[in-house]
């Protein structure tokens, strides 16, 4: 782990007001420009670029790659819940009317809000995963050549050597 | 599905969205679920209840004419209208059919030719498949076409990468690149018609096109969608990633993809076809459905000459696969009611026939281990039902009577007949492609029957659970060959329903 | 002339999307045939995103008394959407590459069709020991 | 009983007699019963129906609508009452035959022999009592893939070239020609039934006619016209039950018997007469007839020599029907009848020859006659009736035909059908001869030892014989029988 001194002192300022950023353009985009995919993407680089300083070990244990799994799951479920519960008030699917039944209006604020949270969560657990796979990858195919070197008789390796 | 019959929600009213979001919604879970067989038994019980709401929503649509639901309670021109008429409630039933009665046969043959820690994303990629495809069906909005069918097709290159094979990889890879241009030549043809009149849905687009139809924008959108559509359904020209891809893919996968995914791309191309492009002059002599009559005929003279040089059981099915969608797009090419239906029939039948023979094809991989065609000879006798099957599907194929391919030769010739003597040499070039069938289906039936068993390991018959939706399947070529009433009267609606004819 | 500079974007549009189809088409590196295809996407999104255009127009922000006329706002809503499939096509595309990489060590396409090939062989050749 | 369940049990009973088979495959003496009860019950049941044929009737069950406006319609006229009569009967006959030669020659797979004939008879009744022309073709290519299995019985690389070729011509012709035959009459005349003094009168004219004919004829493979012929020699390839009763009797038959009811029923014999363009079917019959004779008398082999006899004398069945008049037609009717009769006894006794002395080729038969005389003399019996001299059913066909012919115009016919009896003549009567009159080689001038064929083959070779000389003193009455066919009426 080669010690890069500013980087990692820039870091450690830059990284907390990025996600805070994030976070606000997820929760100003009714109104104003932003909303779940940008915050999502904002997000996502917050900790990738914590991932670049500070290793993918360390960033890996920050956000485990589970809870990334789980993440991207909720963001989607989050969006059709909404849906889902529009249906269960007897309304279309997605028709956030609903939610507040004496005042349309806000029953929309508050349903784009929820569905924005949810795109964001999903955008950003995405966005994690797939640096995780690619970055993860250059660690796995390092272990592969290093089995194939040590055990010599190399029992026929399965082509694909597809590990998980 | 939600039981609560609280405040007004009504299940029935509902059926559109839920047919789309019951799919949708099960993928996510499905990634939680990782004990053994979880995520099978989860994606079977949703593809039945996929499969109970689009058979309901067929009957609202035969009893009470088309449904028009409005996603999230916006008005059609602005929001994104569901409209389901006969045609895509048939698609519908055809695609959650498929879903439904491969899964039980998918346990074991996924379990082979899939790693065991990924089978909860396998499913999950399935349902987002099967979710994709029910939402282009489904959907009145041009965009949310688009918006589905990438949906799909992702889900497809992942489907298609999963096998243990390294050649599923490059065939993936090739689908990738072609299907992402289809989608974006789609993508652009859409964007053109909406410059052009400034609407996305389907129905108002249609209205709207008739003064501005004399443009070459629109002329241009029109031949940027037939090709994106043809290059995602592999019309003739454009067929190179579907035999590796169904061959070399996990078998579960062919047997889906090879009875759905060329079919919802036709339904697509109907549909910009009949209903936006339909109705509207500068089109009439200019129609591209007939402009697609050569590379029809083209992709079932070929891809039936090119089956019977096959060495793999698998890529000889997805070649026969190209020769019968060349058949579909004929039906269409050639219009009119007859055309259309024979067109429409043939997505059914086809469907049937080519999902009984992947899975035989599949059951056969499980035992043998290889689908070299040398490997096969003498499991006529060591497994009897499977080749049986595979016989009884592979006439089905050819279109001898008392089949469902029969239903669909007839429909297509008496299509081609009325179109005078270029119609006479039509019919002559199908029925000398369905001889053609005749070859390389008994090439195997030679092959199975008539050699002793070479593979020293015991080959035991197929298990059970693979056996019965195979043979469910053939029963069904066979069932639906002789009652009609279901396949040709409801594709006779649904052509009439397109042209716009009043029945 | 100034009909020729209107439709500056979708000469633009025109040239991109050739460019992006040319060479998905022709290079046989699969990371350039990648990288193509997102050439050819972004030359889609300029299409529209130009469409939406109008001269004048502000954000579509609805404020109180707004009174200048705003640029169409949805043709930057679908094409987020088509900005997203592009981004899951990539990832897609790039991790069969790398797992292609694995598989026969080379991504460039000739070179993967004579290792398939091999593997074809060594296939049979596998099946005949055991036979 | 009514009328429509017999027609109904026509067709299942044989179906029943297949699950029977398959069931009791493992013990053979159980399965040999339930294929002689199923064919006993079957030509029972199918011979009850033929009183209310005769006093006119014409009874039709419709099982179901396969197309719109299309049915799966079952009505009984009397060629279709005869042709099915015929294949039920010898049904019975060709059973007890089987039984004997399958035994004696120890063949392998007899359960998925019996069950693959049963279907093959099922196909044939279906065919004979079909009400249209989509009905015919459903059952005709039954008959075709039920039969693969037949010809292709031994699993030997020649029985699997001689399938390939029989399925070959047959399949490809029946969808190449015949398919779009009849979706061109949908198309003309909107309906496919058969109806008496046919549907296409006054609709086709001229070449169109003449076209549609040819896709017919050529069409319907099993009628062994001469360019499409090559499956019957090849399908010598099977055990001779099979060769005996599906070439002799319910595969080409139901061929010819396609024909009539299509130049009947379909075209309707008013048009045949007056179109011109239909005539070109006289001269091919005629030439099939006369060359199937000629290359016969070459054959070697003695089934492939009967092949190629069959083969010319399908064409006298054909020639009857392209004539268009009464006497041709009903002359070709008959002839359906005693060809079969004849032409089993002749197969039965080939089988005989090969099971008893494992000998094929005919000049090794030399003295035959003197080792198995029984087989022998019925098998000049039958060759006499198929060369038409009179004590045997043979000569009143070839007679009535020759009438038809006159009424046509057609004179040179008249000729042509001489010529054949004596072609017929050549190659025939030198196999009785030859087995009566020379001794055996080897054998002494001491009285040879007899070797019969198996007791079940030589009772079923007896009743046909004496079938062939029965028919001669029925002729009236088929005669009578077959006549209101020819009338526009038809009885009704």
């Amino acid at each position: 782990m080669i010690e890069h001194l500013v980087p990692r002192i820039l870091a450690k300022l830059l990284i907390p007001f990025i996600l805070l950023f994030g976070l606000y353009v997820q929760f100003h985009g009714d109104f104003g420009p932003g909303g779940g995919f940008q915050a999502g993407v904002i997000f996502a680089a917050g900790i990738i670029l914590y991932a670049l300083i500070y290793g993918l070990d360390r960033a890996r244990r920050v956000i485990t790659p589970g809870l990334v799994a789980f993440l991207v799951a909720l963001g989607l479920l989050i969006y059709a819940g909404v849906g889902v519960a529009t249906l269960l008030l007897g309304a279309e699917f997605l028709n956030y009317g609903a939610l507040d039944s004496h005042d349309p209006v806000h029953g929309q604020h508050l349903g784009i809000l929820i569905i924005e949270f949810g795109v964001g969560t999903t955008v950003a657990a995405v966005m994690i995963t797939i640096f995780y796979q690619f970055a993860g990858r250059l660690q796995i195919t390092r272990e592969l050549e290093s089995d194939e070197t040590d055990d010599e008789d190399g029992e026929e390796e399965e082509m694909t050597g597809s590990p998980q | 599905m939600s039981t609560a019959a609280n405040a007004g929600f009504s299940l029935m009213a509902n059926l559109p969205a839920l047919q789309v979001v019951v799919p949708m919604i099960a993928a996510p879970i499905c990634t939680f679920l990782r004990f053994r067989n979880g995520p099978w038994a989860f994606a079977l019980l949703v593809s039945a209840a996929t499969f109970w709401i689009s058979v309901n929503l067929l009957m609202q649509v035969l009893g009470s004419g088309d449904i028009s639901y409005e996603m999230g309670g916006w008005p059609p021109p602005f929001g994104i209208e569901y409209r389901v008429d006969t045609i895509n409630a048939f698609v519908l039933l055809i695609v959650s059919g498929v879903s439904l009665i491969t899964l039980p046969y998918a346990l074991r043959s996924v379990e082979r030719e899939v790693p065991r820690d990924k089978h909860h994303l396998f499913y999950a990629a399935w349902l987002l498949c099967l979710c994709g495809m029910l939402g282009i069906t489904i959907t009145g909005d041009a965009f949310n076409i688009f918006v589905f069918l990438e949906i799909s097709s992702l889900s497809t290159y992942m489907l298609l990468a999963s096998g243990r094979d390294p050649r599923a990889l490059t065939a993936a890879f090739q689908y990738l690149v072609l299907g992402t241009l289809g989608a974006t030549f789609i993508l652009i043809g859409v964007g053109l018609l909406y410059i052009m009149t400034g609407t996305l849905n389907i129905i108002d687009l249609a209205e709207r096109l008739g003064p501005v139809s004399d443009t070459t924008s629109v002329r241009a959108a029109a031949a940027f969608l037939t090709v994106g559509i043809a290059l995602k359904f592999a019309l003739f020209p454009a067929h190179f990633w579907l035999p590796n891809g169904y061959a070399y893919s996990p078998s579960a996968v062919g047997v889906f993809l090879s009875a759905t995914a060329t079919k919802v791309s036709i339904y697509v191309l109907l549909r910009f076809q009949f209903t936006i492009f339909g109705d509207i002059p500068a089109f009439a002599e200019l129609d591209f459905a007939t402009l697609l009559l050569p590379f029809a005929i083209m992709a079932f003279l070929v891809g039936s000459t090119v089956a019977i040089f096959q060495t793999d059981l698998k890529r000889l099915l997805a070649w026969s696969s190209i020769a019968q969608i060349g058949y579909m797009v004929a039906g269409i090419g050639l219009g009119g009611v007859d055309g259309l239906t024979a067109g429409i029939v043939h997505l059914f039948n086809h469907a049937v026939t080519k999902a009984a023979l992947f899975m035989a094809a599949g059951a056969i991989f499980l035992r043998v281990g290889s689908m070299h065609i040398d490997k096969l000879a003498g499991i006529g006798k060591t497994m009897p039902f499977t080749t049986l099957a595979f016989v009884l599907a592979g006439l089905s194929l050819i279109g001898v009577p008392t089949t469902v391919g029969f239903i669909s030769k007839w429909y297509l010739i008496l299509a081609a007949l009325q179109h005078g003597v270029t119609g006479y040499a039509i019919a002559a070039l199908v029925l000398a492609s369905s001889l053609l069938a005749v070859i390389y289906v008994w090439r195997i039936v030679e092959v199975a029957y008539f050699r002793e068993p070479t593979a020293n390991r015991e080959v035991t018959e197929a298990p059970l659970s693979m056996l019965l939706p195979l043979w469910a399947l053939t029963i069904g070529c066979f069932y639906f060959g002789l009652e009609t009433g279901y396949s040709v009267d409801i594709a006779r609606a649904a052509a009439q329903s397109l042209l716009g004819v009043t029945p | 002339m100034m009909e020729w500079l209107g439709q500056f974007n979708y000469y633009v549009f025109a040239i991109l999307m050739m460019a992006g189809i040319y060479v998905a088409m022709s290079r046989g590196n699969l990371v350039k045939k990648v990288v193509g295809l997102n050439i050819f996407q972004a030359s889609v999104f300029l299409l529209y995103i130009s469409s939406g255009k109008i001269w004048g127009g502000t954000a579509p922000i609805l404020g109180d008394g707004l009174t200048q006329p705003i640029s169409n706002p949805l043709p930057h809503v679908l094409i987020l959407t088509a900005i997203v499939v592009g981004v899951a096509t990539t990832s897609i595309g790039l991790a069969l590459i790398v797992r292609i990489k694995e598989a026969y060590g080379t991504v460039e396409e000739d070179e993967i069709a004579e290792a398939e090939a091999l593997y074809e062989e060594e296939l049979i050749r596998a099946e005949e020991a055991e036979a | 009983m009514s009328i429509e369940t017999h027609i109904q049990l026509a067709l299942l009973i044989p179906i029943i007699g297949l699950v029977g088979i398959v069931l009791t495959g493992r013990i053979p003496n159980l399965r040999e019963a339930v294929t002689l009860i199923t064919a006993t019950a079957n030509a029972i049941n199918v011979w009850s129906i033929f009183p209310a044929i005769q006093s006119g009737a014409r009874p039709s069950v419709t099982l179901f609508e396969m197309l719109p406006g299309l049915t799966v319609n079952f009505t009984v006229e009397p060629l279709g009452m005869m042709f099915a009569a015929i294949a039920s009967t010898l049904w019975i006959v060709n059973s007890i035959y089987s039984i004997g030669y399958m035994r004696g020659n120890k063949e392998t797979d007899q359960t998925r022999f019996y069950a693959c004939f049963a279907l093959s008879i099922s196909a044939a009744i279906g065919i004979a009592f079909a009400g249209n022309l989509l009905t015919l073709f459903i059952f005709y290519e039954i008959l075709t893939l039920s039969t693969y299995p037949l010809v292709t019985h031994k699993g030997t690389e020649e029985a699997k070239r001689g399938g390939r070729t029989y399925l070959g011509i047959l399949i490809a012709t029946s969808i190449g020609l015949q398919l779009p035959a009849i979706i061109w009459t949908w198309n003309l005349t909107g309906t496919l039934d058969f109806v008496p003094g046919g549907t296409l009168t006054g609709k086709v004219q001229g070449l169109s006619a003449g076209l549609l004919l040819a896709l017919y004829m050529y069409g319907v493979g099993k009628a062994a016209l001469m360019p499409i012929h090559k499956w019957l020699p090849a399908a010598m390839v099977a055990p001779t039950p099979v060769s005996a009763l599906l070439h002799a009797v319910a595969v080409v038959k139901a061929g010819v018997f396609t024909v009539i009811k299509i130049i009947v029923y379909v075209f309707g014999l008013e048009l045949i007469t007056t179109e011109s363009a239909t005539n070109w079917l006289i001269y091919a019959a005629a030439i099939t007839l006369t060359l199937a004779s000629l290359i016969a008398m070459n054959q070697d082999n003695l089934k492939r020599r009967l092949a190629y006899s069959t083969i010319s004398q399908l064409s006298y069945v054909i020639l009857g029907a392209a004539l268009g008049t009464a006497m041709g037609v009903v002359g070709g009717g008959m002839h359906i009848a005693m060809h079969a009769a004849g032409k089993i006894t002749l197969f039965f006794c080939a089988g005989a020859i090969y099971v008893a002395l494992h000998k094929t080729e005919i000049s090794d038969m030399k003295g035959v006659g003197r080792i198995m005389p029984v087989t022998m003399f019925c098998f000049m019996i039958g060759a006499l009736s198929v060369i038409g001299i009179p004590p045997l059913g043979g000569s009143w066909s070839k007679f009535l035909l020759m009438v038809g012919a006159a009424d046509a115009g057609f004179q040179f016919i008249i000729g042509v059908l001489i010529l054949s009896s004596l072609l017929n003549v050549a190659y025939l009567m030198p196999i009785p001869l030859r087995g009566f009159m020379l001794r055996p080689p080897g054998a002494g001038d001491g009285p040879v030892k007899v070797q019969e064929a198996p007791l079940a083959c030589l009772i079923a070779i007896c009743i046909t014989a004496t079938l062939t000389f029965v028919l001669f003193f029925l002729a009236q009455d088929i005669f009578d029988f077959l006549l209101p066919i020819t009338v526009a009426g038809g009885g009704q």
